[in-house]
């Protein structure tokens, strides 16, 4: 039974970290939209 | 909930009434509309009153909207902005339907323009380079600093040796003020974009007819039969001009014929696209005038009592059979043979060109070639014909008109001495005081008053510091340098200008942004940044390119620390202590002198080219009642304006109180004088060799001289006894001037225009045109190889010229022409504008909303080309100059552009030779967008008369990077 | 949908006088502050640099039987009486199913990415903002400034520099296109060049 | 790719079954009277829903080859009429450039967003949902006609460890991820038929945020459980002839005879397949939906099937039908992969005695093993007897 809760709960910590992660990588539009001559700050 | 919200009556039904009761009020005007050009957009505004009712606006808290009217500053089409003001705050921007010029319409530049209140990438604060960090100051230790050692440099080496660079962005009363301060400086060495955009229009065209500007309008393009447009892309150059444009192409079913050496967004929309060679201009107006005479097409009763010399054309036209045309330009005689006859069938047809015409090392000689052929067809002087020739910037006419130049005081008086009586009059200056001002040097034994001599130019400004001393007709070196709202990169031969710039003991630069000035040399001090205005900051006057004025309000409060052109001028003279002297008619509130007073100042002094009508009042009456002009005529209909001429195109002439219209279309006889008629302009005397330089019995409508005439001078009028009209005041001011030789330019009091007037006589005569200039190198206009030409074969043909010393500058021609680069530089080189942008680039660069569509600089190239060089679409390459430049782009291949040709825009900057100079821009203040500038490879040549530089035909080479 | 006689709000862009001078793009991004990246309004050039070339612009054409209404999640799009096709930030949940419908690739997204969210859907209101209370600052804010409670049209036709978008009742809009045709004749490639031939230059 | 192309051809099933207008073709209209324009008789049969081969219309788009040369009269007109230009905006076919960067901002109109929506709304919720209904109603009649497999005898009460500790830890990260994401996915796709009006768009709404949250993070967990279990137990799970045994028998689930099994018996086997197969299948089709424009699958997907089976599905796809495919090719597999979890979910608790323990705590009765996986006990109980001898 443990086991089975501690996997429940490791499933949400994973879902909890996922999109800090993924947005380390910047997918905001207007990033993506504007080329290496460009400064938006 | 949401339910609630949109099936509520509240949003709906009323959106619902406003559409369909848009379709019911506008059922009559409809058809006008669709013909007119004016789209469902306008149905809104000219049927809806609540248009104009500002209680909705974005932000329903915080005081109520202000409506200020402006005018945008990009091009010169002068389209109106219309601004909501919201606690000083600029909160929108509406569509100006009122203003005749735009009707509502802008173009991605001015449907943006409110980014100017936010400023976000805006030199804020004045500057100073303290080893090679930019540093901020206050404008007192800046006008301080700056001005002592101006004035060191003023007593070592004259005051020659600084430069005062003024701009095409100035307002009428700015330029007016900026070329009154170099005068009171003492040195001619000032100048203006002009010089760089249509310096070699202004020269030929003035010199063939009388005045160097566009002689009908936009608007009058309505009325065109045919448009030719040759070296000119207003698609992306003048947007709006195409409102009217394709007017004339769909109402009169005029064929639009575009000339071009690229295919370009205009030439999208034409019915005739004709592709030559650049630099090959006059072989393809020779080419077409060849079929014009071999055919008779010509009209023979207008060239035989309005035009002089055009016998010397026809020999020189011979030449230029089908066969030679092609070969020169590599345009098939089929299809000139074809554009000829359809310019013939379809008169009136205007002529419309711009820098593609002009920027030529023989570009003088394009210009008049353009005026020729319209003076064949007889299209001049009458709606729907003439040289319509679009300007640049929102007021690089009105600059040039008030002597933001080298060769000239304000009104075209140019600098002898009776030009500087004359200004000095209308200063109420000591004459002998100014002398006093300006250096004078020995030239071979005599000694030259340097007042009298042209300055150099700004597109030589490189020269008169790199130069050697003795080579130059100045005193000494340029030592100081002040690019007062000009973009470097918007100027040829870059490298040398960074050699120049760091070789310099003084850069100062005022602009509302930093500009390239700021980041393309590697000075460590010595230079500095002060913040200028926007003219939305501002009020004054603009003058548009088809000559009429408008005035601008301010619409915001300066922002930053930024101060008005005006206003750091005043503090300047405060500087060299002459302020007294030269505000003696101009009051100033706090440090900022009034507008008005600046206008009325000029009003006083430009009678030369009619700027002496056009009264703030009256200018502010135009403005309130936009309305009440004819789309077409831009006459007014009834109303406090009614019989004038939207923002009375010069020339106005007289005095305000004289209340004439302005002129709508130069040199029209079917019009009284008075009623904005004119002749062609008696200039160069009365006969020539014995031939009658003066019209041959035709006159403008109503005239009581049935017949040719000089120009008019007290003398004159007394002789046809019309000096009786004179008003006793006007009689005193004319003796104090110069007596019985007082003539119509200098005669303070006017009387001597309304008298002629009176008599519905244009007051500067009235002459024949003339096909050639017998004062310029090349009278009658000849076709010349470019200095960088790889037609090797021509060059015997056709050569250059011989260099020469001119400008206070020595300058080469053939000594470059006789190298030969096609062979490591096979690519013609060509450069333009985008619609995006404008300039240098640095102000619509730093405009987020515009600066997101033009990211990347690039270089267009033919296919073909492309693929024998290896080039990918997209990718970066190297381009190379016969100069030893290169410069690092991306590839855009594209048929645009013909085999052999590439194009490049050069409104990018803020790259070196594929370095980027981001971090040496003031914090905050770079642009959104950098690139590198095509100018950084454009190279060396200058037009023979007026040292237009040459950005149009160069050679360069591509390879992958 | 539409009742008879009603009007119903269409934008139509005339591709003989579309010159892509971007304004109606900057025009857009101005009245509404739309960020960098977000396009509400786009032009398209077709034949670049060939013969034949001509450019329209395009935003959401306000369908009469929109796919994106049909297809979101959350129900969060609705339609005025005027036919304008607008939605509800407040509902929206950043799925993109709208973009996967619409034919025409208007709505916008602020995140590219669609993990967590792709922020909320924007896109063109014929400048008729959105659920809130029409010009209030909540309005605004999401969608931007709301020129028809105001009485005006859409800006982006407002200031087509040769007048080539036209934007209103589709009744209106179509028989100003069609008087311009009459008017064009066969002269201006109404209908191609090969009619044209007769009529022009000779 | 073997999955891909096993997707395709569901995908295409299901589109032909879903698809109104193959029920009955228009006739081919002379279009002559017309110069080649659409007939009333096109518009008539539009109007009733029939299918109209458009390529009249399509295809029909001008030759630049007939532009006059540029320096031809009108040679600036192209080869191009206006309506062939409208023509080719419509359906996609021309070459265009814009400034403007966005996603797919080169896309004029793309016609895949209604037949993805009717796909969506029609079979998708009604097939899919019928057969979770289905597969439960299955189960509680097979509940009572056999009711719940005791163990033999019953339990020994000595027991026997079957799944260690981390193998279990894999097992219900991955189960746990699963139902979250089937039930988030069930919210997301029915939702606004069957949730809406009950509680509201406004509640709705805010659930469908958190949902959408939740199945588009949760699924790395999914992903990583994969993983797990298949390292752990893919060696246990290569058929073999036992199997067919098995399988002859149906498991004995009715013979009351107890067929030989290893650690893993044949039908535990089929669903560790189905499991990995299709667990791996609607990853990739949810990453590519999780990554817009960045992971592009179905255009060489249906190349591939078309070079073998010599179909015809198209190949250039616009970013949204690549989309579209992905999306219903996620909910096509997350459904069958849901029918057959909620059956494991059953036999594997309710089901049957003893069964859960294995998952539970990990130890099952000795009894229980030795009748459902006799060769394992064997070979546990030998593995331990050589442990005491050495």
């Amino acid at each position: 039974m443990k086991v089975m809760i501690s996997a429940f709960v490791a499933a949400l910590i994973i879902a909890a970290i996922a999109p800090a992660a993924l947005n380390q990588f910047g997918w905001s539009s207007a990033e993506q939209t504007s080329s290496e001559n460009v400064r938006l700050d | 909930m949401l339910r609630k919200k949109t099936n509520g009556v509240a949003k709906g039904s009323r959106a619902g009434s406003l559409l369909s009761s848009l379709a019911a009020k506008t059922m009559d005007r409809r058809g006008f509309l669709a013909a007119s050009g004016v789209a469902v957009g306008g149905l809104a505004a000219l049927s809806l009153p609540s248009t104009r009712v500002k209680a909705a606006t974005p932000s329903t808290q915080g005081g109520e909207v202000v409506l200020k009217k402006s005018v945008c500053t990009h091009c010169s089409v002068g389209c109106t902005v219309e601004a909501e003001v919201q606690n000083g705050v600029w909160t929108g921007q509406e569509p100006g339907w009122d203003s005749p010029f735009n009707m509502g319409a802008h173009c991605a530049k001015g449907a943006s323009v409110r980014e100017h209140g936010h400023g976000e990438r805006r030199l804020k604060y004045p500057m100073k380079m303290v080893n090679g960090q930019w540093e901020k100051i206050s404008w007192d230790v800046a006008i301080n600093e700056i001005g002592d050692k101006m004035l060191q440099i003023r007593e070592e080496s004259g005051p020659d040796s600084v430069y005062w660079l003024g701009s095409a962005k100035f307002s009428n009363e700015g330029s007016y003020l900026f070329r009154k301060f170099a005068a009171y400086w003492g040195t001619n060495n000032t100048d203006h974009q002009a010089r760089i955009c249509h310096s070699t229009t202004v020269a030929g065209v003035a010199n063939t007819w009388g005045y160097g500007a566009m002689t009908n309008s936009y608007n009058d393009m309505h009325n065109s039969k045919a448009i030719f447009i040759i070296g000119g892309n207003p698609a992306e150059a003048h947007p709006v001009s195409l409102l009217h444009i394709l007017k004339a192409k769909e109402q009169n079913n005029a064929p639009l014929i575009v000339c071009d050496p690229r295919f370009t967004r205009t030439a999208a929309h034409a019915d005739e696209y004709v592709r030559f060679r650049p630099g090959s201009d006059v072989a393809l107006i020779w080419g077409l005038l060849w079929h014009i005479f071999e055919n008779g097409w010509e009209d023979k009763e207008f060239i035989r009592t309005r035009v002089y010399g055009l016998d010397d054309i026809r020999e020189e036209v011979k030449r230029w059979n089908p066969e030679e045309v092609e070969r020169v330009t590599g345009t098939p005689g089929a299809q000139l043979e074809r554009v000829a006859r359809t310019m013939a069938n379809n008169r009136p047809g205007t002529v419309v060109w711009c820098m593609g015409g002009t920027q030529h090392s023989n570009g003088n000689n394009n210009t008049r070639a353009y005026c020729v052929l319209q003076l064949a067809l007889g299209n001049v002087g009458v709606p729907g014909g003439g040289t319509n020739i679009f300007r640049g910037h929102d007021n690089v006419q009105g600059a040039t008109d008030l002597g933001v130049l080298a060769d000239t005081l304000p009104g075209y008086y140019g600098l002898a001495a009776g030009s500087w009586a004359h200004w000095a009059r209308v200063w109420e200056e000591d004459l002998d005081w100014l002398k006093g001002r300006f250096a004078t040097m020995d030239k071979d034994g005599k000694s030259v008053a340097m007042m009298n001599e042209k300055g150099i130019t700004v597109s030589r400004w490189i020269d008169g510091v790199l130069e050697a001393k003795e080579n130059l007709d100045q005193p000494d070196n340029t030592r100081a340098m002040v690019l007062w709202g000009h973009a470097p990169n918007s100027q040829t031969r870059m490298l040398e200008m960074k050699e120049a710039m760091e070789k310099l003991d003084l850069l100062v630069v005022v602009d509302p942004y930093p500009t390239v000035s700021a980041v393309l040399h590697d000075r460590k001090d010595g230079a500095y940044l002060l913040p200028a205005t926007t003219q939305f900051e501002t009020s004054g006057s603009v003058t548009a390119s088809n000559r009429s004025l408008q005035w601008r309000e301010k619409v915001i409060e300066p922002l930053f620390d930024s101060k008005v052109d005006h206003e750091i001028m005043k503090l300047f003279a405060d500087k060299f202590g002459f302020t007294d002297r030269m505000f003696r008619n101009i009051t100033v509130e706090g440090d900022e002198p009034v507008i008005e007073d600046i206008t009325r100042e000029f009003n006083r002094g430009m009678w030369t080219v009619g700027y002496t009508g056009q009264s703030p009042e009256r200018l502010k009456k135009h403005m309130a009642n936009q309305h009440h002009f004819d789309k077409t005529t831009l006459r007014a209909v009834g109303g406090p304006c009614d019989g004038d001429i939207y923002g009375m195109p010069w020339p106005c002439w007289g005095t305000p109180e004289m209340n004439h219209p302005g002129t709508p279309n130069l040199y029209d006889m079917s019009m009284p004088v008075s009623e904005g008629g004119l002749t062609f302009r008696a200039r160069y005397g009365v006969e020539r060799d014995g031939v009658n330089l003066l019209a041959e019995g035709v006159y403008s409508k109503n005239s009581e001289i049935k017949d040719g005439y000089p120009e008019f001078t007290m003398q004159m009028l007394m002789d046809l006894g019309w000096d009786g009209d004179l008003t006793a005041e006007e009689r005193a001011s004319i003796e104090a001037v110069a007596g019985p030789e007082t003539n119509w330019k200098t005669d303070l009091s006017g009387g001597i225009q309304r008298v002629a007037i009176k008599h519905e006589c244009a007051p500067f005569g009235n002459a024949k045109a003339r096909a050639i200039v017998w004062n310029f190198p090349d009278p009658v206009p000849l076709h010349r190889e470019p200095l960088y030409t790889n037609r090797r074969d021509l060059v015997e043909d056709y050569p250059t010229y011989a260099d020469k010393q001119f400008w206070r500058v020595p300058t080469l021609y053939e000594s470059i022409q006789k190298k030969d680069f096609s062979e490591d530089f096979p690519i013609i080189l060509t450069s333009g504008r985008l619609v995006e942008y404008e300039g240098g680039g640095d102000e619509s660069r730093s405009n987020p909303w515009l600066a997101e569509l033009q990211q990347d600089m690039f270089i267009e190239v033919n296919p073909r080309d492309a693929n024998n060089l290896n080039l990918r679409d997209g990718e970066d390459v190297w381009v190379s100059g016969p100069e030893g430049a290169r410069i690092k782009v991306k590839a855009m291949i594209t048929e645009r552009v013909g085999e052999g040709v590439a194009f490049m825009p050069f409104h990018f900057g803020g790259h070196l030779e594929g370095k980027d100079l981001r971090h040496k821009y003031p914090k905050g203040a770079d642009p959104y967008v950098l690139g590198e500038s095509t100018n950084t490879v454009q190279t060396y040549g200058y037009d023979s008369v007026t040292q237009m530089q040459e950005t149009k035909c160069t050679l360069c080479s591509i390879s992958p990077a | 949908m539409a009742l008879e006689g009603q009007a119903r709000a269409k934008f139509l862009c005339d591709a003989e006088r579309c010159i892509e001078c971007n304004a109606c793009v900057t025009a857009c991004k101005n009245e509404h502050e739309v960020p960098w990246g977000i396009n509400r309004r786009r032009v398209v050039t077709i034949e670049d640099g060939k013969p034949g070339e001509r450019s329209i612009s395009v935003a959401c054409m306000h369908c009469s039987d929109a796919p994106c209404m049909a297809v979101c999640p959350t129900d969060c799009f609705y339609q005025t009486d005027d036919g304008v096709v607008l939605h509800s930030k407040d509902l929206c949940i950043g799925c993109g199913y709208c973009f996967y419908a619409c034919p025409f690739g208007a709505p916008q997204f602020p995140q590219a990415g669609n993990f967590g969210s792709r922020g909320k859907m924007d896109k063109c209101t014929f400048c008729a903002g959105g659920p809130e209370e029409d010009n209030s600052k909540a309005e605004f804010n999401k969608y931007g400034r709301n020129r028809i409670a105001e009485g005006k049209l859409p800006i982006c036709a407002e200031m087509c520099s040769t007048k080539a978008l036209l934007a209103g009742d589709g009744n209106e809009v179509s028989d100003i296109y069609r008087q311009r045709v009459v008017n064009r004749g066969f002269g201006s490639g109404a209908w191609g060049w090969g009619t044209a031939y007769e009529k022009k230059g000779a | 790719m073997t999955l891909k192309i096993l997707g395709a051809v569901v995908f295409a099933l299901a589109t032909l079954v879903s698809n109104p207008g193959l029920a009955q073709e228009a006739p081919e209209a002379d279009r002559a009277g017309t110069g080649g324009a659409q007939t009333l008789e096109d518009i008539m049969a539009r109007q009733e829903k029939q299918e109209v081969d458009e390529s009249f219309r399509s295809e029909n788009l001008g030759d630049p080859a007939n532009a006059a040369g540029i320096s031809d009269q009108l040679g600036t007109q192209g080869g191009v009429s206006d309506s062939d230009t409208w023509r080719g905006i419509r359906y996609n076919e021309s070459d265009i450039r814009t400034q403007a960067r966005g996603p797919a901002a080169d896309v004029l109109i793309q016609d895949g967003g209604m037949p993805w929506y009717k796909l969506r709304e029609g079979p998708i919720i009604t097939y899919g949902g019928l057969a979770l209904l289905g597969i439960i109603a299955l189960l509680i009649v097979f509940y009572f006609v056999r009711g719940r497999i005791k163990i033999d005898g019953g339990p020994a009460g000595t027991t026997i460890e079957r799944f260690k500790a981390i193998e279990r830890f894999g097992h219900w990260l991955l189960a746990g991820s699963f139902v979250a994401l089937a039930i988030t996915g069930l919210f997301t796709l029915m939702g606004r038929s069957f949730l809406i009006p009950v509680i509201g768009q406004d509640a709705f709404s805010t659930l469908a945020v958190g949902s959408k949250w939740v199945h588009n993070n949760i699924a790395w967990a999914f992903m990583l459980g994969l993983v797990l279990t298949f390292c752990m137990w893919v060696a246990h799970n290569i058929p073999n002839k036992l199997d067919w045994h098995w399988l002859k028998v149906g498991g004995g689930i009715f013979t009351k005879a107890h067929p030989s099994a290893k650690k893993f018996n044949a039908g535990q086997k089929i669903v560790f397949w189905t499991v990995m197969v299709l667990g791996f299948s609607v990853s990739l089709s949810g990453l590519s939906l999780l990554f817009p424009f960045e992971l592009i699958m179905f255009a060489d997907t249906f190349a591939a099937i078309n070079s073998v089976v010599g179909t015809d599905f198209p190949t250039a796809l616009t970013p949204h039908e690549e989309m579209q495919y992905a999306n219903i090719w996620h909910s096509i597999v997350a459904f069958v992969m849901m029918v057959a979890i909620i059956a494991h979910i059953y036999i594997g608790s309710v089901g049957m005695e003893g069964a859960f323990d294995a998952m539970g705590n990990g130890h099952v009765d000795v009894e229980w093993a030795r009748q459902h996986h006799d060769l394992w006990v064997a070979e546990v109980e030998a593995k331990q007897g050589r442990g005491e001898s050495s």
